[in-house]
């Protein structure tokens, strides 16, 4: 079995780090994995994405045309990865910033205020954990727990006063994807 | 009647960094957290009463992202 | 990487920073001053490989990392220290080019590493690994062959390597060696003096320098190819490809075989000395091969030297930084499965490039 | 309510023409913007906007050529003092300038800077000054302060083996063909007005062929200093300025009998 | 070379003195400058190729020239010069290496010019002339070249042409081109702006950039290859050797036919394009070829990849700044007739170095 | 016939240890071997033969690695500083030096020189100054003086175009790493005499590693100057000095402090 | 017709100008000629020599193995060419320099003290040129007229007040030449 | 008795550059002209008394052809 988790948005908003904490937590439980960055057409302020790889035996090519989910954080992002994600596949939107639904009808999408939620709980920053949490609460790829733990575990020490608003921000995300699939089910 | 002016703030252009809200001599801009630009700052804004058209925000603004105008105070109904 | 070289015994790292490698840097500058061996941030990539030079005149083992542009302005520099015959050790992570293009993983520095950027004849150990336990493991790999060789020993990685994570295991840290070998400019008084040049200003004794090199050259052509095979036993598609293009035709082969079709992967890991014998083997039973890269096709050279017109010898390549996904590859196998070309010679880029316009029309 | 008599009112500032309408992708506060916005401001003061050929270098300035409103060409890291002297020498009358980082033309293009100036080449410099390599995420420059910690100096810049700040208006200013050589700062208003002016006379400078000229920028990098806009600012006041004294280091005679408009 | 350039209209030169071209960069240091015309002493080789890539965005008609250390400085310009498009001619006049090496004439650095020693996929137009008067015809066409196809064209020697004297006919002075291209940044007022650069972040966009690059260059090997061919009609034994090495190639030859052995030679005039077709025509008939160069082999791999087997390809070089002798290359010549072998693949090298080290001994 | 007592005789001078039996390949009457008869002297009175580790550069003094008797490598041209890091970098103990020419040094090599000198690496300079590239035939270098003809500055060197010399040790004294740079001058006894006497202090400040030392040295091209030896002495005299001073830029306390024996 | 000429010697005896000012005369009467000069181990005080190849028909190879006259102007290049001389070829030798004589029989040798010579007619520079006229005075390969022709026209106008020296140099070369062979026929 | 001194040329070395000669506060150096170094140069030597061994020759030499003595002058049949 293989997932792969597309997280897009600008730079700046954690996607980048969003996509490791996924990739730690799948490592440190034993599952294959591999985490590549790319970069938009501009460094600073531009747009960034990766691509996360979790399976069960060996992985080939760590990109993917088709990701079985996709974190949207931004609308250019949605723009992009829409058209590509998987039929069945999962459309984590940051309805934030993006100001249009999702127009497929075979894939599941969720809306997510991340950065509303992200500023409430006191840091903007925080915005990228939350839309991490949306994802787990709609897909059993990795556990709550594993995330939380990989999070402690390769968080740099200075910051580790902000795990319990990050652990927040993930139950939150994860809260509104629930309710999210269990309203479409 | 006291010369007085007001600016214009491109949203394309402002990244909401605060350097103009603390060089305000007249202290009447702050970032407008009711709002988001496209790429996601908040601009800023004026606030209060009070501007000048000194154009010192715009002296220091990274973005070229201000426009001041200086004119006389009139009050009109709208 | 950058763990690997100090666990490999690395003494001394001269670089300057350059995405996708700056991290590799950034390793350095803190351990290596924290174990006690040299950090240096050069003031450009000049510099850097001019001091690499320096230190391996000395047989300590030392290294640089660089990628594209700034491997570029390494050449005067590379052809002095093969020369000079004295070991090295190149971390060279591609990115899109040519010029300053992007950042973005690619596979474009083939020929400048493999045949030679710099001025004159010379030849250099390349290593191109295709994941991340792979990149540890050819650095360690590296300075053993650099050491054994006087030669510079290359570890090309596309972007991709540079920045992904994958789990991987260390090596051990090994004890520094002690002694410098015998050739080595020390300083070390009681003995006669030594020195390094590359210069050899009779033709005669250049050529005879020349020869030497070359006579190196077949011993680890002998001893150093290195590949990986897959599914090449019964294989009538045989691809090839190395780094991520070759990961990336691996999981086009196992689609592919899930079909039902044979095809196999052959993956150089020494890119220079190339496997060419392996390349010749895998082509008497195969009904076509396809060269997968992220460049133009430059490996496809060496591929086509080494089959000589035993089987048709098809390319698909992305460029610019993009990575191929194993779709594209899948469709390619499929195209010379169910259409064995008769013979490809000369006609491979025209056709490839209006494929590839195809495929990008439909992103 | 209040409303301004639009009638009567007069434009007291707007976004100069020699600025495109491109959003620039530099982090917010980042004082990069300020230093595009006085090149443009002096361009378009002495209409020299459609004479210019501007020479981008590589660093977080490296897209400047997507700002100005103006012809450009984009150097190898470093080289941009030499492609402008390329440009330069077949184009005598165009106004030809560079727009280089520390790392740029302190670090890599060490020669490059030297031998214009030696050279006395008729280019304009403006050289940003922000003690580090911006774009590639925060390593040391040549002019990274003592003690400063950056990616590539996580203990802080050890001055034992990494050596101390290179002063590059102060290297400049020794060499005999160089006209004007200055440094400013951007971290207030009052520095940024006097930081165009002296654009405004190394341009001149060029103008009336007088030789080599240089502006030296202290700027900020609020992303790799890890604190804000405005922290930065107070940086450049409390710790860059210090290290890098403003003022003027070599101003032709020729250069002072100018008369110059400010800003 | 240097006055064939005034003549071609070059308007600007920048260069750094090496030997064996120094007396070029001098004729220009006296004649630019009495001209009008720009000339600047750069401070090194990658100034004088940043200067020169800095003067080409104009679209002036621009040169510089160097030698095999130098030229690997321009590693990187050359690159950014390819991806910018714009046109530059490059003189290069190969010496002795790898390394300092030595001054003597050498052709070591054809896979550097011809196959790339920058980063990223370009292709540059290389000419290689075996005479003063080709030296000067092929100047002035790497001018043409060059704008006509926004391309670097190189003309590329060997020292011995660098420093030889022979009756040769200089071209007319022509007029300087009036106007600049409608790609060229000139600071011209009254229409939009230029932007040259070779920054393309999104890699489908420095694709996109590749292909036209590689569209281009078909192009280009459609139209611009260039050969000499001598008493190739009924030739057994088919030489193949370009510059110096085609000219003692030509002497041996002339003297194997007077002996009654049907010898030819084909020499290549541009290294790229390759003239593969060519090649690819002469080994039908041929019995054996044999490449002659000043190297290891390097435009070997050419001639092989143009054959495919299709006759035995055999190899003499020189190293190090050794010219051949024609005496050297008629044993060859010799040899081959007596024994034509009958496949000669993956044992050419060994077995040239184990002759040569006769030869040599014999010396 | 007069026979002189060699019982009583003591030998007042005789070739240097450190240098080898190997006639030098420099035109007869250049100071080039000058300059290596004094650094032999000297690391023989400072008994650092055997500890000492050449950087040979790329000018007539290439083949410098053939007439001292030590260890040597042989850099790029203008990499001797770089490559003379990497050297000391791992042999922190050893008396690294360069011998370098003014093309060398000034022009290809002007960023490793300055870098290395910026880092204060502990390393010491000889740098030759004859204001020519003597090994490639007499064309101009960045030290040529204004109006001296070379092959490639046929007419004398244009200031305008060519601009002025760049003066190395009055530069590199701007550095704040730099421990101690002098100019002297190698035409006449005295000068000689003093000379190598500061010689001597750069090799002593690297014994106790207080950093970057460098010497230049005036130096002749009787060959490409197309003058006879003993007129390129005058040469030297009345027209390099004037234009290159001879002194003392840039003496760390640390380094006046220090008891120097003299030549 | 080809004549293969190699001039070696010292850097600084004017070995390569003794071969342009053949090559020269050649190129001005019409005959195919290549010069190319090498260089020995150094540049400066080495060794240095040149091969001029003076025709009637295109020349192939600018190099030969056996060269048909050498001039040799001083030891170590009599000891390297004199084995490579072509039988029936001929051998200037500069006496001045060279203590030993020519050991082959087959090779026409010819003694000059050319040195002594040119110091006696008031420059030592003149060295080349005495040896350049004894080739004259020994083959027929060109007309001393012709050299004393292009000597004029490539000398650079500064110095042509030396012409008559150089002049005087080329006889007095050319009739030590005369002489040997005069005595050996 | 008056201090007096001596030298020594290596014909290996000098290439008869006249430096010396120029330099020697006695005047007592010269070139050879009768001899030629195997180089093709004329040595110098002594060609008159007087040397002091002061070494001012050696000091300017730069090939390091020059030993300098010093002894006491003595007559002696030979
Ligand atoms: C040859 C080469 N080496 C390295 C790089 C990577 N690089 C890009 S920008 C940069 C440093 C930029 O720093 P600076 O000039 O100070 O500009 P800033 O970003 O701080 O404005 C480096 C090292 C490159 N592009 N090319
Ligand atoms: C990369 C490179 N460029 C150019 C040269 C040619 N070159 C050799 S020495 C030299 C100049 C030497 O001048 P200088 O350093 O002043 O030494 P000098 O001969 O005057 O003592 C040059 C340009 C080279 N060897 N390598
Ligand atoms: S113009 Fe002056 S008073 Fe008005 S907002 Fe700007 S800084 Fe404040
Ligand atoms: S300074 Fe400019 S960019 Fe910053 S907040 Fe003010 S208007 Fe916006
Ligand atoms: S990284 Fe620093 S220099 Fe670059 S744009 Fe951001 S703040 Fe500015
Ligand atoms: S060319 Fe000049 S610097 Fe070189 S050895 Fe001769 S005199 Fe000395
Ligand atoms: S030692 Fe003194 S006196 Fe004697 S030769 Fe030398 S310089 Fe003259
Ligand atoms: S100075 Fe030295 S080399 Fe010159 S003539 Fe005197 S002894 Fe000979
Ligand atoms: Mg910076
Ligand atoms: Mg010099």
């Amino acid at each position: 079995m293989q997932t792969e988790i597309i997280v897009a948005g600008f730079g700046g908003q954690g996607v980048l780090f969003a996509g490791q904490v996924l990739a730690y937590a799948a490592m440190d439980h034993g599952l294959h994995v591999t985490w590549i960055p790319s970069y938009g057409p501009e460094m600073r302020g531009g747009t960034a994405n990766c691509t996360v790889i979790i399976a069960d035996e060996e992985i080939g090519a760590p990109l993917v045309k088709h990701p079985k989910a996709v974190i949207a954080l931004n609308r250019p992002s949605l723009d992009k990865y829409e058209p590509l994600v998987t039929a069945g596949g999962l459309l984590l939107v940051n309805a934030s910033l993006i100001d249009r639904p999702v127009a497929r009808e075979d894939v599941q999408a969720v809306y997510v205020p991340a950065n509303e939620i992200a500023e409430r709980l006191g840091d903007k920053r925080l915005t990228n954990m939350v839309m991490v949490g949306a994802l787990l609460g709609a897909t059993g790829v990795l556990e709550m727990n594993a995330v939380q733990e990989s999070l402690k575990a390769h968080l740099p020490a200075k910051h580790h006063r902000l795990l319990p608003a990050n652990y927040q921000a993930l139950e939150e995300g994860a809260q509104i994807a629930r309710e999210t699939l269990a309203q479409a089910a | 009647m006291p010369v007085s002016g007001w600016i214009e703030v491109s949203e394309k252009y402002c990244k909401g960094c605060d350097l103009c809200t603390h060089a305000c001599p007249q202290n009447v801009m702050s970032l407008d957290l009711a709002r988001l630009t496209p790429k996601g700052y908040h601009p800023v804004h004026l606030h209060a009463e009070g501007c000048t058209g000194c154009a010192v925000c715009a002296v220091v603004c990274p973005e070229a992202a201000l426009t001041v105008f200086r004119g006389e105070k009139i009050m009109a109904g709208v | 990487m950058a763990e690997a070289a100090l666990r490999a015994g690395c003494e001394a790292y001269f670089g300057y920073p350059i995405t996708p490698q700056t991290e590799l840097l950034e390793h350095m500058a803190a351990r290596m001053p924290e174990l006690g061996r040299a950090f240096v941030q050069a003031e450009s990539e000049v510099a850097a490989i001019n001091m690499v030079y320096g230190a391996a005149c000395t047989g300590k083992r030392v290294m640089t990392s660089s990628s594209s542009p700034g491997v570029s302005l390494m050449m005067e520099g590379l052809s002095y220290i093969a020369g000079t015959e004295v070991p090295a050790v190149i971390i060279d992570v591609m990115r899109g080019g040519p010029g300053l293009g992007n950042i973005a993983p690619a596979q474009a520095d083939y020929h400048q590493m493999v045949h030679g950027g710099g001025h004159g004849d010379y030849k250099q150990i390349v290593l191109a690994p295709a994941s991340v336990q792979e990149a540890i493991d050819l650095t360690v790999l590296a300075f053993d062959l650099a050491e054994k060789y006087r030669s510079i020993a290359v570890v090309l990685a596309d972007g991709s390597l540079g920045q992904m994570m994958e789990p991987a295991e260390l090596p051990p840290m090994q004890p520094l060696k002690k002694g410098a070998p015998e050739w080595a400019v020390t300083g070390e008084p009681g003995r006669p003096r030594r020195q390094l040049t590359s210069i050899y200003l009779q033709p005669e004794d250049e050529e005879t320098t020349n020869i030497r090199l070359l006579r190196r050259w077949m011993e680890i052509e002998a001893n150093e190819v290195r590949y990986q095979g897959y599914y090449l036993e019964d294989a009538e598609i045989v691809l090839v490809g190395f780094g991520t293009s070759g990961r990336v035709a691996l999981s086009a082969v196992r689609q592919a075989r899930a079909e039902g079709i044979r095809a196999g992967l052959l993956r150089p890991i020494s890119l220079s000395p190339f496997p060419t014998e392996a390349v010749k083997a895998a082509a008497q039973s195969a009904k076509a091969m396809l060269v997968v890269e992220m460049n133009a096709g430059q490996m496809l050279t060496d591929v086509k030297l080494a089959v000589q017109g035993a089987c048709p010898v098809d390319f698909y390549g992305r460029m610019g930084g993009v990575v191929p996904l194993p779709d594209e590859v899948l469709a390619e196998i499929r195209r010379l499965h169910a259409n064995p070309p008769a013979d490809l010679n000369g006609h491979t880029r025209a056709a490839w490039l209006d494929r590839l316009e195809l495929v990008r029309g439909g992103n | 309510m209040v409303i301004t008599d639009t009638q009567n009112a007069k434009v007291v500032y707007e976004r100069p023409e020699s600025l495109t309408d491109i959003s620039t992708h530099y982090c917010p506060g980042c004082t990069h913007g300020t230093a595009h916005r006085l090149v443009a401001e002096v361009l378009d003061e002495m209409g020299r906007r459609e004479h210019s050929i501007g020479v981008a270098s590589v660093g977080c300035s490296v897209f400047s050529y997507n700002y100005f409103d103006m012809d450009f060409v984009q150097a190898a890291h470093g080289r941009a003092p030499a492609m402008a002297t390329g440009v330069k020498r077949v184009f005598p009358d165009r106004t030809v300038y560079t727009y280089q980082g520390d790392g740029d033309l302190a670090s890599i293009g060490m020669a490059e800077i030297m031998h214009a100036a030696g050279r006395g080449e008729n280019i304009t410099v403006v050289f940003l000054n922000n003690a580090i390599y911006g774009m590639t995420g925060g390593q040391m420059a040549p002019t990274t302060l003592p003690g400063m910690k950056t990616t590539s100096s996580p203990l802080g810049r050890d001055v034992e083996t990494q050596g101390m700040p290179l002063k590059m208006s102060e290297i400049l200013a020794t060499l005999d063909a160089t006209a004007y050589v200055v440094r400013r700062s951007l971290h207030n208003p009052a520095e940024i007005r006097k930081a165009k002016k002296a654009l405004r006379t190394a341009f001149e400078v060029q103008e009336r062929g007088l030789g080599f000229s240089m502006v030296e920028l202290l700027s900020s990098c609020p992303t790799n200093w890890g604190i804000n806009p405005l922290e930065s600012l107070t940086f450049i006041e409390d710790k860059m300025v210090p290290a890098y004294p403003l003022g003027d280091y070599k101003v032709l005679e020729a250069v002072k009998a100018m008369k110059v408009k400010g800003a």
